[in-house]
């Protein structure tokens, strides 16, 4: 034969780039981009700045989270509490903040107990084996309780001497006119896409969903990573929380309900694979994306608001069809 | 990359050349002066239970530099649980092991590796998500950087075990994913393992079931290769050829129990056959 | 143990319920020798209607309930149990009411006049624009009664007419397209499709909002989005009217943000409930309704308009 | 030796009882048995004709959903959609029958809507390979809006000529005192445990979540089973919602809302494994059992409300802790 | 259940009794008259691809009653694919079948056990969850009852399934579940399931892989049983000792082609190990 081993094992099966218009977060980008068109056509409103303002703001608290929960779908599991996570830190942070402790001190306290949550979770998923749902789920009811334990149930509105500080960290543009959670947002996903890609602890976690039993025998430390994936997650969901509060200017106990659900699809639409082992942060954005366009462009379009699940749902469906119609026809 | 051809009488000194990079030390260890064998590995009344299972029971045997030993049994006789506390997978629940003379308790898979102990798993542990470099490299990715920020030194590993690929004659890219390999492709990444350090003992758990011929002569080649090189090797097999071609040595488990230790002159297929079926009780 | 005087109410997770626990707390405080409780309670989240039903079930199957006063969520739904437990205790609602063929089923009805509520939201909206103009209304929960009343004295007072559920030009105002909104009892959700009407219609003229989430729940980016508009709100050009006078929603009035509030007085609801259930219990004649009143807030009378 | 491969052939392994005594349905079943005794104690109000009547009803709701949940978990799916199907039948129901059309025409449209349903989600799992989670998490938001669409927001609370009859059916007790609805879910869990245990259907499910590939070598008609499975899952939402409109006499929008964790979690207390090829019907029941008496129990003692989910998410937890524990045990 | 142990001359009359029930039909088919062989199964030209893979290329062959074919070649090269169609578990892309002369076109794994073919799959295809019983019935559960409300007949089952395993010579209980079975009950499960009716043509892929000496003696000698039935028997196998005990005939694949098929006195391990490996180009 002419080819020699060498060339054979030199060679590239497929160029990065031709693996990315292959995969699906490319689909789902594309159908964002042809949204984002399509919208500007037909409404003078959309491509505006100011809408595109909110848009990206809009986009930042489900897509912090997912970048946490891509992690976790990566090692093949799920994080059901991150909503109530979200609101139990925004609750912590302002309690503190109210209680007259200044922002650093907020931002520990709520960052120390998303941190605290989630290795409780991570415990019990990878120390005593219990199936990462019903943890999760567990603590979706626990730590909205706390919330309501710990705020007595009220609004809180005033953050004490640091006030107007949590405001502009949340609420303020500091760069080029940017909303100041885009850029956390796009400072996390990078810093999340250079750690999957490029350390140890990006390639375990994409081994532990690949193959846990596998992972185990070569030695990679799995219990200890799952850990700090859940950790991770919590933490996202922290973080999310304190950026919102910064935002809102008021936590309630009920923000941040129902958002696992959202966020969960954000990372699955963006293409990670709830069986485990496939997922990237880029796509967490994606995904997050494509929901707040649809949900941005029915209020644009006038659409009946009892229409607008239909066509949320519908998205989330068919941002997967995409991805099932191109492996039908790669397995036939 | 280079495209040239790779000459095959080079092969040897290359592959060093990558142990040497490993290592940092390209000196062959472990093969005794003028062929007198040392014992490498010893185990002393090694029991290992689950339970109420007694996977292994009290078995104590010796591995010396540059033999090979057939380790064969009935399905579930505790081969794979015995060579999987060698390795530092399991802790036996008795028993001592000693290495070049010192006792040795291992916690993780890495110390084991530390010690100079390779294993092949008998499901080979790949991860199909992971490339073919990735898989080889679990567990002990190659890094580059300075101070505690580390990145994955993806060329190097690539090269790396595109050469040991190559020392395995196996068209294994690299790059590609373990996902779309065949059976062979597949074995091969699992034994590339044991070749990115020095090892003093390769365990291999089962290497050659459901290859095809042509791959199992390459895997008995690659054992002849590691003795060659004073590396003791055990070799979990059910195909009696094999142990009776490349073994020095078998031993013999039934339930959990060690019936046979000698030297493959001395025995046969027919009695290794009535050992595992215990139509022999124990020599 | 003390007999209880049970408050149900929708959902935990509503700081206006919470106001009215600090009422009944504070009734506790105040008859701490009293041979009654003040007992508040309610399923976690205010959608959990069949939740609170049988939270419902519970208290009147409690040998200390004495009373209970319910905030149904459901109004049918709570009817329908009250029908089947036929309790032998007094029950009354409390700030939301029953349907009028079920009135029979309670004694009376405790809180704010909802349709009222609504239609003063109306007036507001129609003084600063007498001729009429775009509108948006900014629901709550889809299910909730007492928001459906609402808007309906909004849409009724606006028009000139009874029963319309959307304006088609009727008295001047006209609903949009996408309207009206339903936020869930979701601040951020509710600032975020103002934001998305307001862009899609640059000329809208009022927003009526008939709970006060995107006001308390989400106060700064409901300034961020009404602080370029505060010249047109104090001249009138846009106007928006709002529920409610909870958290930081009196500020925003102060800043001009809002042309008016209606509030109502939870935490009166909760310090009247136990003694009008002790009346209950005591047999004496009880008013049906008995209406909590209404606060009032424009920029001009933020610091007198809350009752204390 | 002495004993004979006749023998070891037709020994057992494990009893029936000693199988049920060791599994996790049975843990669950002591926990709900002692609670209930402590109760009954602890409270003057907990053992009283009434509240074991209300109790027994409300368990009934989410435990008819959990049967149909048991299926599919079993299969190794998961069906998020159930509340929102509760809801869109409880609807398509109300409005039928508001429009003057008898109870049968209503029952059966509810009926046909959830068959319907179903079988769009099974269709998309098991002919397209959609995951599962994704599939239902977007019919979880398509049918609530069509539910908003269908009934235009409002309160349904008269059902026409059959308006009584329809009560009866949900609000009744036409046997010995037992609540309508209980009797309903003894008969469906009966239904259920007999499918799973004795016919050629129930076979596949097991077969299906054990090891799917090997069903579909050996011939199982996997896909079509997956499907009925789905539509299974749906009908007995639709079922729970028909039978809950007639307790509740009204149906709104958001009826059933967040109704989908509740049951996965009823399921997975009573022994339903998220990985598929474990469950039981009775283990259903009992899961549901536990979450309505914790819930009761509350009430009862005076527990501040804000700790209710504390107690509800620890309890979740706790349930999979017996068996987590067995488990450990056994392993080491 | 009898609890008195099984003497083994009865064992064929025992097992026949089991067909006689499954079949209604005691009658061992396929077996020509005095020894001449009738081609049961002709494959012509048959291909099968899976997108761009050529998994099976142009493969025309015919398999003879009484007869064991093995069937060899590298990982890869189609053999799984091939057995797969015959079995109904694929469709060919192109080709056709015919089964004693008619041709047949299946469209699922139930047509092709209605018309007498049994496969024993690489991976076994049990569920663990199942008992061993219902993993050997999956797929034609036994049922009684009337009319259309028929329920599973486990006492039958469990009978049935006990009554293989006795045949297997298997010490397998049929009422425990296979997650906790070894090896080689594993592998008496998936061959009892080929036992369940009066097969004309048994497939098995990989039947002796990773199973111990003591089992591969067992599973060869029910190979040579199902012969002595008159049933075609197709071995796949990458343990060359095996498929030159037993067959009687060999078939070497190469990349999706067939490139040897030549009856085993005529051939030899190095010829079957050259043409694997493509040494030999084809003969
Ligand atoms: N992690 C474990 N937990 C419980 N039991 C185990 C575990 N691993 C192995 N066993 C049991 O220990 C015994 C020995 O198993 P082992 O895998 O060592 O056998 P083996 O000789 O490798 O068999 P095979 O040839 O089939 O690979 C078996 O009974 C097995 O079921
Ligand atoms: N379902 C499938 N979809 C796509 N490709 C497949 C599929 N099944 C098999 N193939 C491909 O077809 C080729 C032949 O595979 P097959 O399993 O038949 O080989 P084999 O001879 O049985 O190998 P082994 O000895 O490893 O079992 C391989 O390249 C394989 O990757
Ligand atoms: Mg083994
Ligand atoms: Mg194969």
């Amino acid at each position: 034969m002419a080819i020699t081993l060498d060339q054979t094992i030199a060679q590239k099966q497929r160029s990065r780039l031709s693996e990315f218009v292959g995969s699906q977060t490319f689909w789902v980008l594309i159908a964002v981009v042809l949204a984002c068109i399509f919208l500007s056509f037909a409404t003078d409103s959309f491509a505006t700045a100011k809408n595109l303002y909110n848009i990206t703001r809009n986009v930042t608290f489900v897509a912090i989270i997912a970048l946490g929960m891509t992690l976790v779908i990566i090692t093949g599991g799920i994080d059901l509490s991150v909503g109530s996570v979200l609101c139990l830190c925004s609750m912590v942070l302002a309690i503190t903040m109210n209680a007259g402790y200044s922002i650093e001190i907020g931002i520990a306290a709520a960052v120390g107990t998303a941190l605290l949550v989630g290795a409780f979770n991570g415990v019990l998923i990878a120390y005593l084996d219990f199936p990462p749902f019903v943890v999760t789920l567990g603590m979706l009811s626990v730590a909205r309780s706390l919330a309501m334990v710990a705020s007595n149930n009220t609004v809180v509105f005033q953050f004490g001497p640091d006030h107007d500080k949590l405001l502009a960290l949340g609420g303020g543009a500091w760069l080029f006119g940017i909303a100041n959670p885009v850029l956390y947002m796009v400072i996390l996903a990078l810093l999340t896409g250079f750690v999957l890609r490029w350390t140890r602890f990006g390639r375990y976690v994409f081994a532990i969903g690949g193959n846990e039993h596998a992972a185990t025998l070569t030695g990679v430390p799995v219990r200890r990573i799952k850990v700090i994936v859940y950790m991770i997650s919590a933490l996202s969901a922290g973080i999310a929380g304190i950026v919102q509060t910064g935002w809102l200017g008021a936590v309630t106990t009920n923000i941040g309900a129902g958002m696992e659900l959202q966020v969960i699809a954000a990372a699955v639409i963006g293409g990670a694979n709830l069986a485990g082992g496939v997922g990237t942060a880029f796509g967490a954005l994606v995904g997050a994306a494509l929901i707040e366009v649809i949900r941005n462009s029915l209020g644009l379009l006038g659409i009946n608001a009892f229409w607008q699940g239909t066509f949320i749902g519908g998205a989330i469906v068919l941002a997967v069809l995409f991805d099932r119609i191109r492996n039908l026809r790669q397995s036939e | 990359m280079s495209v040239i051809a790779f000459p095959g009488g080079d092969r040897r000194s290359e592959i060093a050349g990558v142990w040497l990079i490993a290592n940092g030390d390209g000196k062959p260890a472990g093969s005794g002066e003028d062929g007198r064998l040392a014992a490498v590995l010893e185990l002393t009344n090694i029991s290992k239970h689950f339970g109420a299972i007694q996977a292994v029971n009290d078995v104590s045997f010796s591995l010396e530099a540059g033999q090979v030993v057939g380790l064969m049994g009935d399905n579930g006789a505790g081969k794979s649980t015995l060579v999987k506390m060698i390795a530092g997978n399991f802790r036996p629940s008795e028993g001592t092991m000693r290495l070049e003379g010192k006792e040795i308790v291992m916690h993780r898979p890495v110390e084991a590796r530390q010690h100079g102990i390779e294993i092949v798993h008998q499901d080979l542990a790949l991860c199909n998500n992971l490339t073919a470099a990735a898989n080889v490299f679990l567990g002990r990715e190659l890094r580059r950087g300075i101070g505690p920020l580390k990145v994955l030194d993806y060329k190097t590993m690539y090269r790396r075990a595109g050469e040991i690929f190559k020392e395995l004659k196996s068209e294994t890219r690299p790059r590609d994913l373990v996902k779309q390999m065949s059976g062979g492709q597949r074995q091969a990444v699992a034994i590339g393992r044991t070749m990115l350090s020095e090892a003093k003992i390769v365990l291999m758990d089962e290497p050659t079931a459901a290859i095809s011929v042509r791959q199992v002569a390459e895997v008995l080649n690659l054992i002849r290769e590691l003795r060659g090189r004073g590396i003791a090797v055990v070799l979990i097999s059910h195909r009696m050829p094999d142990v009776f071609t490349v073994a020095d040595r078998v031993i013999v488990m039934r339930r959990g129990r060690k019936v046979a230790d000698k030297s493959i002159a001395a025995s046969s297929p027919e009695e290794v056959t009535g050992l595992i079926t215990g139509a022999i009780e124990q020599v | 143990a003390k007999k209880q005087l049970v408050i149900v109410v929708k959902g935990l997770d509503n700081p206006f319920f919470e106001a009215i626990n600090q009422g009944c707390q504070k009734w506790n405080k105040e008859n701490a020798s009293a041979e009654y409780e003040c007992f508040y309670t309610g399923p976690a989240s205010t959608s959990d209607e069949a939740g609170e039903a049988q939270i419902v079930q519970d208290m009147l199957g409690k040998a200390d309930t004495a009373a209970i006063a319910i905030s149904p969520s459901n109004a049918k739904l709570i009817a329908q149990t009250l029908k089947t437990a036929n309790p032998s205790v007094p029950v009354m609602t409390l700030d939301a009411d029953l349907a009028a063929d079920d009135a029979a089923l309670r004694k009376t009805y405790l809180g704010t006049d909802n349709y009222l509520m609504g239609a003063r939201i109306g007036e507001y909206i129609k003084k600063a624009k007498p001729k009429g103009g775009t509108i948006c209304t900014i629901e709550g929960n889809p299910g909730a009664d007492n928001i459906l009343r609402r808007a309906q004295g909004m849409r009724d007072t606006l028009s000139g007419k009874k029963g319309l559920t959307a304006l088609k030009g009727e008295g001047g105002w006209t609903e949009v397209a996408g309207c009206p909104v339903f936020t869930n009892d979701d601040g951020a959700k509710g600032v975020q499709a103002m934001t998305d009407i307001l862009a899609a219609n640059p000329k809208l003229d009022a927003f009526g909002i008939m709970g006060g989430w995107p006001l308390f729940g989400a106060p700064q980016p409901y300034r961020d989005l009404f602080k370029p508009m505060a010249d047109k709100i104090g001249k009138n050009e846009f106007v928006v009217g709002a529920a409610d006078t909870i958290g930081d929603e009196v500020a925003i009035a102060k800043e001009g943000l809002v042309t008016a509030l209606v509030g109502q007085r939870p935490f009166e609801m909760g310090y009247k409930a136990p003694t009008v259930m002790m009346d209950l219990i005591a047999g004496k004649k009880v008013d049906d309704p008995v209406f909590t009143g209404l606060d009032e807030c424009t920029k001009d009378t933020v610091d007198t308009c809350i009752q204390k």
